[in-house]
């Protein structure tokens, strides 16, 4: 659970993104369909649009998944580590996180336009909203699972629930809360593809299917999806950052 | 003759399908006294030390410390256990500063810490440095358990609970896993520790020699159903270095005698 | 001071909404003493979720929308007709795919035709194969809500026919597909609308009649020269790379409301869908009087 | 990690059913609005609506997602495992997954069906490629963090890569594989929601967003949604069941 | 003399930035010979038998069992460890017959399994009652390890690794969690069991009278580096009861002076 992986080094990181492109070319060969222009097209492209507008769509976006996930990080990972001590409200939260949890939140957004207004908050509760659940669940599973010796012993120190809550739940939970933060970036991009299709100009997902999707510039469309990719690594690679530094022993 | 400060009245416990382990058992250990408790791998020791420790609950019968029925730990007592229980991601030294760590969270409540407990870190650091090189792992403070050995990580465990000087000591075969002289140090370390503070320690063990060395009172378990405590004075406990005495090793002989009568037969 | 009357629209990025953009930037509408604030959607759904939640007074959709949201009691009125077919302009075209030989309605008997079902469009290929002689059994749809992905399945071959809007539709004629039919020939069945929410009719009724005023002031400088206003369409409104100087900026109508029998048909067809149990009445959700039918 | 957890009973699951339907009474009454229909008009009309089409609806969703969550772990779980045990191949994947896992894939429906044809494989196919990663990135972690004594030891009796695999890695990570999957179902429901829209005429997605909430039927609409926390809740119910009966000791 | 089994020749080993354990260290075991290995805690006992298990890798050096440099671990070395790693899904029994199914999985290739290996199922049912009876853990067959106690979870890691019959035993403190009476039956046990198959065996104890009981030649480690090995002949090995015997007794005085002497002082 709590071992140090040194498993991603810049040589691999570069190997893994060559990989990438080679596979990427050779499918937009065989597919040979405008739908799939090949990186020799896009990456070009990319490097040219990124000092420019598409760089301004990329701090949007990372800006709204950055204070989304925090919201929903402080929101879950106590409520998780809570349900995951507490089996007996377990037992009732459970199943009413079951029903939500697969329930698409987008249906949700009336309703969050009628209470948050049409403001960037909306977009940013939404997204949280979504990865507040996949949190939530992984988060009380890890803590449900702590061996129990340790939290005996701890015990025995004279801890009460809010000590072991501190020193034992909270510290043994920052892996599964690294975990899920890893599972739900790939789900919070994506959900501000959604999100950002109104109200706003600014942002990947604005970017992505207004200005180049829905007007067939597939080479642009491409641009921004790499842009995705590298907001989804940077948050990956920030999240693993922080993992080697709290994952000891 | 001191209080009791452990009573146990009645006593039934069983694991969920499994044999009793304890039936109508009492017990009374007063302040002050040093005890050992031995019986044959599996018989209870553990059990027992769990149900005094609050940490598992009789299925009936009440078990007072310190005057009270026993439902959650009580922070007087010390406790050391057998799987030691380290925290994995910190290291030998914030390990053994838990105890000072979850006392300052909760203040002197005298439910989670003692009411008289004080925060002052220079002290605890004395405290901590002090524990820590008389149970010889100075050198390995920055590690974690995990790069320890496993001596290491029992007296690191040992010393998480020496740091918070309690007055109700309760060690499951704390010992077990080091090499004779650094055992019969920790022998006389805790002799003198208990003849200086009047600490009442219970300590589980499956040597018998130990239990010779550092019981005052040995209560010795059978592995069938446990009902009237089978319990040895010992006026031979003390100094490890008397253990070649003819008296010393008499009372070892009469003590296995009763442990090998006492377990019922497992082998063919 | 005091504020001048707000009007919140909602606007896709289509060019049937280019007259509040026209308007905007000629200043009419600071003219007319209202402030119009203009919130892009990416979709339609998206917008009706905003006049759902009371965020928005008005947007430019479809009559059957409206009727959508009149079912139980009125919650918008339609005001005018936004945008209608006309000469060479038209709203929809019913394609075939490149590598078909469909180029007559006859054709298309029991071809999958991509349509976004429950909406205008559905309801226009229904009537404009139905005209030309198809029976409903022969009309096969196939539900491809996102244009994009239709218009994709289109070129590709994958779907042998579908119906998309102008300029979507246009630039994928370039791009090869046949058309089949537009609606330019029964111009009754495509009208876009601009709606307004109950509240702010009756609420605020002169704001509003500010606001198509202004509107067809814009919509006749657009009749009047309509390149002159190109910079402006290509900023506003998504016209595919391969037609952005091709697309012909199509002509508004100015000064109608739908007719009667516009609406009649339409509800004679979304209750036939099921989509409404029983029809709404035309007086209640369309203000009369005030322009022509 | 291992620990059988009795945490849901039927008596939870219906304290927590009875909860959520009057959390949603209470929000729908202070809204005030048809976009939050009361239970009291949508329960009676799902009842009614169940043995009709919305059940063939339900059905066809149900197929879908099943058959994705399928096709998903067998192909993820064993890769994340061979990741988690080697941590050298997983230096050059790991940022390949990295990459392409934020990117949102529902942009390659498109492609998936130009390259699979417009059946109802492409559309579970999108659904496993969505879930494929978040199963990936979890058992992985989970592999890559067990005890080293437990590894050591099963090594010692001669199991070598193949046979830790079998008797070690495998069983220990199904609790992981577990909890991936509880978190992929709302995933895949969700993405149903999106998949659903085109090309069929059946399910939960198509019924919800073409038949319902584009036409603005509320209670209609949120039948479906019924129905989808129905099948979310069977989903995790069922996993949970699984995962009872092998998460022991 | 018979064919060295293990020839360690220069090996040199130490954790990332700590002191060395072992440098130029270099020793041989000979086909037969039981060995016991005795040393302070944290002197590197357990990383030793790490070494020679194939499951740590020396710095330099090379060490060769059964002629060949170990790489990997080898099938006939039988293994148990002082963490127990029993696998917590599986029952004592299912853990105890772990190997065979490993076996059973590769088919007798000599890499994982012995080359003579065969699959009989009856034998192995008989194998497995057999160890589980003889340890006295028969009537936890059904129970996982966290239901076990200390003592019960260390003989069921013992039984899991006798019943693949190993050629080489390599034992980590294996008994120091029983008590006196199962310990010394189990000793007897070994010694009868390394009599009669001509098993070689090292076991890693800090019993004194442990390894004077189990090892004919005892090495000593010591908490400095370790270069040329001690290595005490004993001729005293065999029945735990001689264990009152005035030479044996003698050994272990002679052997503690030795552990007391080459250990550096830790404490103050
Ligand atoms: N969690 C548990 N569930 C079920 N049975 C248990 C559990 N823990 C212990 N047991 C059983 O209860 C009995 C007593 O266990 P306990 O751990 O108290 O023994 P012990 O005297 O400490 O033994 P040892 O000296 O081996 O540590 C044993 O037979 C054991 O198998
Ligand atoms: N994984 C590790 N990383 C770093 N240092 C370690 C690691 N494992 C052990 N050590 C250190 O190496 C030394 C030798 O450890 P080892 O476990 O071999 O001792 P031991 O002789 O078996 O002791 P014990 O009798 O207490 O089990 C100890 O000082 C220990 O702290
Ligand atoms: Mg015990
Ligand atoms: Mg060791």
């Amino acid at each position: 659970m709590s071992q140090v992986r040194r498993r991603s080094t810049p040589m691999g990181t570069l190997l893994g993104s060559l990989t990438l492109l080679l596979i990427w070319q050779v499918a937009s060969m065989l597919l040979a369909r405008p739908i799939l222009p090949p990186p020799t097209v896009v990456v070009p492209l990319f490097l040219k649009a990124l000092p420019g507008d598409l760089g301004l769509h990329l701090l949007a976006s990372t800006a709204r998944v950055l204070a989304a996930i925090l919201l929903a990080v402080i929101t879950a990972a106590p409520l998780g580590l809570a349900l995951g001590q507490l089996p007996k409200l377990d037992r009732i939260v459970g199943p009413l996180v079951a029903i939500i949890y697969p329930i698409p939140k987008i249906i949700f957004l009336p309703v969050i336009y009628v209470l948050l207004g049409i403001t960037d908050l909306s977009k940013i509760t939404l997204i949280a909203f979504i990865i507040f659940f996949q949190i939530l669940v992984v988060v009380r599973d890890e803590a449900a699972g702590l061996r129990r010796e340790l939290i005996i012993s701890v015990r025995s120190l004279g801890a009460g629930r809010r000590a072991l809550f501190r020193y034992v739940y909270l510290p043994a939970s920052i892996p599964a809360v690294l975990t899920a933060l890893r599972v739900s970036v790939g789900t919070a991009v994506a959900v501000l593809f959604i999100a950002e299709q109104s109200l706003t100009s600014w942002g990947l997902g604005y970017y992505i299917v207004v200005e180049t999707y829905q007007v067939l510039m597939y080479p642009e469309m491409y641009t921004g999806i790499m842009a995705m990719g590298l907001l989804g690594a940077a948050l990956y690679v920030l999240i693993h950052t922080i993992e080697r530094r709290y994952a000891k022993g | 003759m001191t209080a009791p400060i452990i009573d146990i009245e009645t006593l039934n416990f069983r694991y969920r399908d499994r044999a009793p382990i304890f039936e109508d058992f009492s017990l009374t250990i007063r302040q002050g006294e040093a005890w050992s408790v031995i019986g044959p791998s599996g018989c209870g020791k553990t059990t027992l030390l769990y149900l005094m420790a609050g940490l598992t609950r009789p299925d009936s019968g009440v078990i007072r410390v310190g005057g009270a029925p026993i439902e959650r730990p009580r922070p007087r007592t010390g406790l050391v256990l057998q799987d030691h229980g380290l925290l994995p991601w910190a290291t030998v030294e914030e390990n053994t500063k838990l105890g000072f760590k979850i006392r300052g969270f909760y203040g002197p409540d005298g439910k989670h810490s003692p009411e008289d407990a004080e925060k002052d870190p220079e002290a605890e650091e004395a405290l901590t440095r002090h524990w820590l090189s008389w149970l010889g792992i100075d050198h390995v403070r920055e590690k974690y358990p995990a790069e320890l050995s496993r001596g290491q990580r029992q007296r690191a465990a040992i010393a998480r609970t020496l740091v918070l000087s309690p007055d109700l000591l309760l060690m499951d075969e704390p010992f077990s896993a080091l090499d004779a002289p650094i055992r019969e140090e920790l022998q006389r370390v805790m002799n003198r520790f208990h003849r200086e503070t009047g600490l009442t320690s219970l300590t589980v063990t499956h040597d018998i020699e130990e239990a010779v060395v550092l019981g005052e009172k040995i209560l010795v378990l059978s592995d069938t159903v446990n009902q009237t405590p089978t319990i040895v004075d010992n006026p031979h406990a003390g100094d490890p270095d008397l253990r070649m005495g003819r008296q010393f090793l008499e009372q070892c002989s009469a003590l296995r005698a009763l442990i090998e009568t006492r377990s019922r037969k497992e082998k063919p | 001071a005091q504020q001048p009357p707000t009007l919140r629209i909602a606007l896709l990025p289509i060019p049937d909404v280019l007259p509040v953009f026209v308007a905007e930037e000629k200043g009419y509408f600071k003219e007319a003493g209202i402030r119009v604030e203009t919130f892009p959607v990416g979709s339609a759904l998206e917008r009706d979720q905003l006049m759902q939640a009371g965020r928005i007074d008005a947007m430019v959709n479809e009559i059957s929308g409206t009727a959508s949201f009149n079912r139980e009691t009125v919650r918008m009125k339609i005001v005018a007709v936004a945008r209608a077919p006309k000469g060479s302009s038209p709203l929809f075209r019913i394609l075939s795919s490149p590598g078909s030989k469909i180029t007559t309605p006859d054709q298309l008997a029991g071809v999958p035709i991509a349509v976004s079902k429950h909406t205008v469009i559905e309801y226009l290929t229904d009537r404009l194969l139905g005209d030309s002689g198809l029976s409903t059994k022969e009309i096969v749809k196939k539900s491809v809500p996102v244009l994009p992905e239709r218009m994709q399945l289109l070129l590709s071959g994958q779907i042998k026919a579908a119906t998309l809007p102008d300029p979507l539709a246009f630039a994928a004629m370039k791009a090869g597909a046949h058309v089949v039919m537009d609606d330019t020939r029964a111009p009754l069945y495509s009208a876009s609308v601009l709606s307004v929410s109950a509240e702010a009719w009756t609420g605020n009724k002169q704001a509003v009649g500010a606001f198509v005023d202004a509107w067809m002031k814009a919509a006749q400088d657009i009749n009047a020269d309509p390149e002159s206003f190109r910079p402006l369409m290509l900023k506003k409104i998504r016209v595919p790379k391969n037609v952005r100087q091709s697309f012909v900026i199509p002509p508004f109508p100015v000064n109608t409301v739908p007719s009667r029998a516009q609406w009649d048909d339409v509800m004679a067809w979304m209750t036939e869908k099921g989509i409404l149990k029983k029809p709404v009445a035309y007086g209640t959700s369309v203000v009369t009087g005030r322009f022509k039918e």
